[in-house]
């Protein structure tokens, strides 16, 4: 049973560290050139999810498909090449890499040397603050331009879906503006886009569709829109 | 006030051999986490290889290292591949044991290949010493202190130039996020073990000639290399470098001054003091966030 | 069943120089108790409260130094020189662990083996008390009353009750809260701490107790060679014993004595077939075979193919940290 | 009897996880600490039971300080934690792993020990008496004799559970003890924290499971960005407008 329109395929997918299990049995679809928000309290298996599509966390049970290929049993760099790049909760950057050899570790799978460089300068046009503190450790920037440069790096290996995990966590609210205004820019120029995020309401308000997430599965699952205005998201968050 | 220069002048050729071996060891222990008690065999296996080069196969001085380098290298990343890969994910002492296990069998083998008699390493330059005001020295050691400062200053381009070195330094410094990016752990765990490896052996094939090359040479320089990485702190190849010189210097000073049967225990207590009130190293940074 | 098993593996002990006059394999039988002794001792350290010593031949070394040298040079007689021996072991097992206390996993195995390293370079240099490489001959034999203990079979039944001695101490130990505790700090320290186990206090008992027992296979040792030098502080011990511990069992019994016998027995068969260095080189990749084929080692192995489910007996790879 | 904290401070190299977070908890209560991802909720469980020094502020218990003092004496004083992640003696049995656990309700030392007085083996024998009542307490009984690490995760989290009712609490911190588990799972382990409470002992929870919150909750203490922004009952918590802003981001307001 295909869905042609889907890029990226969840299905019943598993998944767990130990005997702890994190997913429960998940289904997800993310369509070509959406922006699709995950959001649910905490705990609920949002970063686990990201963590399976991009294989660092081996499902046990379940499929993932990306672009009409299961990609659940590949390795973090094949998925990367494949066209997913992820883009860590808590940022993480190098810090004892410059901002430069950040965003080269971004393009790390790819081979096509003059590309990189072309790219580096773009990305450095795009984000003005990087280009000056290029050869700056990573760790010394603020956390905002840490932001900046963790979403500059994935953007170097040229992903056609990126997953971002908690982009606003511990940024001062101007930033958590900007950061956003920098993923509806990303998802504008066609990359598709799937976000986990707390601040549920702003990531509901740039989202086109959204699921919310308990104890490891979705609950609930619409239009962006329909859901900002549905109680059971509060519910979710504060079991009301 | 001579004698001091002379010393210092021994110890840097001493402490530029240290600074090898305390790299290697410190991009083992920093990056894989496994506590190489193996890394001093490799070292009397590059003396061995240079014995064998120069004195058996008719080498010239400088291929002979090149060999020891090479073996070093290839020994190493078999070592990785069939030994520590199998066990990535045991405990820091499961690894640990397998190297003890490796450092035995190694050093008896070599016992049993070269039998316990030292062997000297013959070598191309005059043995007269090269006397400069207050400082007399042979011209072979001037040659193994360039020759240590030139493998010095390729580990660092090598680490801070590459791809690899790259892969290496944000693979040390988190893990998952450079699996993230697409590392692929167990080739960099395997190149750094490899890289290691070839630099203690050059490590021992250089101053094997200088000494003599015997089984159990490694023992004192697994010590040796520990110290230095325990004053640099782990994973910092500057602070290997620095300790390295440093511990070769402590070392003459102390022959010199205090009574040359202590020579080799400057390095315990070097182990002890820093680990006791310095843990993290002399020379430590927080390298690795969260 | 077991009890009956018990009662003739004691008998046979006991009586063991009367099917065994021999005196060479009086002489394996006393040296595997000796080493049974020190693999008692290490395991106490690394199979229960999980830190590995590599600097064990340290207290070994420094109660067959303080034991020769007080039967030698202050002419004290045996005894009062175990005794002496057994303490200043222990101090220095104090010293170790409180000293390291702040270290665990790979640092504390360097500090260890640093002291073991500076206490050896002791003993050669200081010429004027230990005779340096030459070493100390004509270390007395113990007297018992009027008994000499100068026979192999005599000094077989004083080596045989430092073993009941040392299992004695290690079985109530380990079977009492101490030894709870100390299992406690190796699966998880943490945790440990949460219910209350002070790990200063237990650590540093392991140390003390370990370090004691080391000293007594120290002292036993070198009134029995009737000699001491430097050597006894030679690496090879400390792996002997660890090889013992781990190929036995660790943090079990049973196991250091069983990989004591194995391990004094089998290079003594070997002897005539390969030199001392194959011997060496079959231990390290021994060593290595071991940690990848039998981690929980012989003894709880056994016991798991008996019950057909592993025993809450500890030491699978995981618990030692 | 009162835990009290008052403007505790914790940063980790320059980043702050707690400013001047205060708080009491009241004897005989269950009382849960929430607050986002980050907000400094398990960092408060560390500082107040000995695993970190805080920078600043102070933490009593019945009057006394308890700053300063390593978590082993911490524990002896009656103030009993879990962790976030599961934390068992994984290679001993559920029986040896509480047996463990009742450290601090025997007394034997190494003299007593090697000497095997008679009196070890009566506190021995009362030792396993009293294990195997917690074991049935939190309903294990039929995994007596398991290895702890082979059981399932539910289970290991009531073994982590059973261990520190050993230690006899009288204030119990528990650091997510519903995380990972099944609604059913959830609803046992909230039956049991009930259980303890009413046998006396105060409950500090830290948990992200609002309904396990707000069910069995006297008190509700929300931390957010290392402060409290608001405290109250579980009614009061879910209509606290700080509350909804700092779970759900401002509801209004520009895109």
């Amino acid at each position: 049973m295909a869905q042609p329109e889907a890029l990226l395929r969840l299905e019943d997918l598993h998944a767990g560290y130990g005997h702890v299990p994190a997913l429960r049995g998940l289904d997800l679809l993310v369509a070509p050139g959406e922006l699709v928000c995950l959001i649910g309290a905490n705990g609920a298996g949002k970063t686990s999810a990201l963590r399976a599509i991009s294989g660092l966390l081996p499902p046990s049970r379940g499929r993932i498909v990306f672009a009409d290929r299961e990609i659940q049993n590949t390795a973090p760099a094949e998925i990367l090449k494949a066209g997913i790049a992820h883009c860590p909760e808590g940022r993480r950057v190098f810090p004892y890499l410059t901002v430069e050899e950040n965003l080269s570790m971004g393009a790390y799978v790819r081979r096509d040397r003059s590309a990189i460089t072309a790219d580096v300068e773009q990305v450095c046009t795009h984000f003005p603050i990087l280009a000056e503190r290029r050869r700056q450790m990573a760790g010394t920037l603020s956390g905002g331009e840490q932001q900046m440069l963790a979403i500059a790096r994935a953007l170097m290996a040229r992903p056609r879906l990126i997953l971002f995990d908690e982009p606003s966590l511990g940024l001062a609210p101007t930033i958590v503006e900007s950061t956003f205004a920098i993923i509806a820019d990303i998802r504008r120029r066609g990359t598709t886009v799937l976000m986990v995020e707390q601040n549920a309401y702003a990531a509901l308000r740039m989202a086109d569709r959204a699921y919310v997430m308990e104890t490891g599965r979705i609950v609930l699952e619409g239009a962006a829109r329909d859901l900002l205005a549905d109680d059971h998201v509060r519910r979710a968050y504060l079991g009301a | 006030m001579d004698q001091l220069l002379q010393h210092l002048v021994n110890g840097l050729v001493l402490g530029g051999t240290y600074a090898l071996l305390g790299i290697g060891l410190t991009l083992i222990f920093g990056l894989m986490n496994v506590v190489n008690f193996a890394h001093g065999e490799f070292y009397t296996l590059g003396a061995y290889v240079a014995f064998a080069g120069i004195a058996l196969a008719g080498l010239n001085f400088n291929l002979a290292i090149l060999a020891a380098i090479v073996v070093g290298a290839a020994l190493g990343w078999l070592c990785e591949v069939t030994l520590l890969r199998p066990l990535r994910n045991e405990s820091i002492d499961t690894t640990m044991l397998v190297m003890i296990g490796v450092w035995i069998a190694m050093q008896n083998g070599e016992l049993l290949v070269w039998g316990g008699v030292a062997k000297s390493i013959p070598h191309p330059y005059p043995t007269a010493p090269l006397v400069m005001g207050p400082v007399a020295i042979a011209p072979l050691r001037i040659i193994v202190l360039v020759l240590a400062v030139g493998l010095i200053a390729s580990s660092w381009l090598l680490i801070h130039q590459t791809k690899l070195g790259r892969a290496m330094r944000a693979t040390f410094q988190d893990r998952d996020t450079a699996a993230l990016m697409g590392v692929s752990i167990g080739r960099v765990h395997a190149a750094t073990f490899a890289f290691g490896s070839a630099l203690a052996s050059a490590a021992g094939a250089l101053l094997g000639p200088v000494f003599l090359a015997y089984p159990s040479m490694g023992d004192l320089a697994s010590l040796k290399a520990f110290s230095v990485v325990i004053l640099g702190g782990l994973g910092n190849l500057t602070g290997a470098t620095v300790g390295g010189l440093l511990l070769g210097i402590a070392e003459e000073l102390g022959a010199g001054y205090i009574s040359s049967g202590y020579r080799d225990a400057v390095g315990f207590v070097i182990i002890i003091l820093v680990l006791l009130l310095r843990p993290s190293g002399l020379f430590a940074r927080q390298e690795r966030i969260g | 069943m077991r009890a009956l098993g018990r009662g003739l593996l004691a008998a046979a002990l006991v009586t063991l120089p009367l099917w065994l006059a021999d005196p060479y394999y009086l002489h394996v039988a006393i040296m595997a108790g000796i080493f049974g002794v020190l693999a008692l001792s290490l395991n106490l350290l690394l199979g229960y409260a999980g830190q590995l010593s590599l600097g064990h031949a340290a207290f070994f070394g420094i109660g067959a130094y303080t034991s020769a040298l007080l039967t030698l040079k202050c002419l004290w007689s045996f005894w009062p020189a175990l005794a002496a021996a057994i303490a200043l072991a222990a101090a220095a097992g104090w010293l170790i662990g409180r000293l390291a206390l702040k270290l665990r996993g790979a640092y504390f195995v360097l500090v260890t083996i640093s002291f073991a390293g500076v206490i050896s370079l002791v003993s050669v240099n200081w010429i004027e008390l230990t005779n340096g490489p030459l070493g100390l001959p004509g270390v007395p034999a113990p007297d018992l009353g009027p008994w000499s203990l100068r026979t192999k079979p005599a000094y077989y039944y004083l080596v045989l009750s430092g073993v009941a001695l040392s299992y004695a101490v290690c079985r109530r130990l380990v079977r009492s809260r101490i030894g709870r505790a100390f299992v406690a700090l190796r699966e998880n320290e943490p945790l440990a701490e949460s219910i209350g186990v002070d790990v200063t206090h237990y650590l540093v008992l392991a140390a003390v107790v370990s370090a004691a027992m080391a000293g007594l296979g120290g002292s036993l040792y070198a009134h029995y060679t009737r000699f001491v030098s430097p050597e006894v502080f030679l690496f090879t011990y400390t792996v002997t014993m660890v090889i013992m511990v781990i190929a036995g069992g660790k943090g079990t019994l049973a196991g250091p004595l069983v990989g004591a016998v194995l391990f004094t027995v089998l290079p003594e068969a070997l002897r005539a077939a390969a030199s001392w260095q194959w011997q060496m080189l079959a231990y390290g990749l021994l060593l290595v075979l071991l940690v990848f084929f039998l981690p929980r080692g012989i003894v709880p192995q056994i016991v798991a193919s008996f019950s057909g489910h592993p025993r809450s007996a500890p030491g699978s790879r995981a618990p030692l940290r | 009897m009162t835990l009290s904290v008052s403007d505790l401070a914790v940063s980790f190299g320059g980043v702050t996880a707690l400013d001047g977070v205060s708080f009491a908890v009241r004897p005989g209560s269950i009382t849960s600490v929430i607050g986002p991802n980050g907000a400094g909720k398990t960092t408060a469980f560390n500082a107040i039971t000995g695993y970190l020094r805080p920078t600043g502020g102070r933490i009593t218990y019945d009057g006394a300080a308890l700053s300063g003092l390593r978590p082993s004496a911490i524990a002896r004083r009656g103030i009993v934690r879990t962790f976030q992640r599961t934390s068992i003696f994984p290679s001993l049995s559920v029986a040896d792993n509480v047996l463990t656990g009742l450290h601090l309700r025997s007394t034997a030392g190494f003299f007593d020990v090697l000497a095997g007085r008679r009196r070890l083996t009566a506190e021995e024998s009362s030792l396993a008496a009293d294990a195997d009542g917690i074991i049935a307490f939190v309903g294990l009984g039929h995994r007596h004799d398991e290895i702890a690490s082979a059981l399932p995760y539910g289970e290991q989290r009531l073994v982590e559970l059973a261990l520190a009712l050993a230690a006899r609490p009288r204030v119990l911190l528990l650091d997510e003890p519903g995380a990972g588990m099944t609604g059913v799972e959830k609803t046992v382990v909230s039956e049991l924290i009930r259980k303890v409470r009413e046998q006396g002992v105060t409950i500090l929870l830290v948990e992200h499971d609002m309904r396990m919150v707000m069910g069995i909750s006297d008190t509700v203490i929300v931390l957010n960005h290392g402060r409290v922004i608001a405290e109250g009952t579980p009614g009061e918590i879910q209509a606290h407008p700080d509350v909804i802003r700092a779970y759900l981001g401002a509801q209004h307001g520009p895109a």
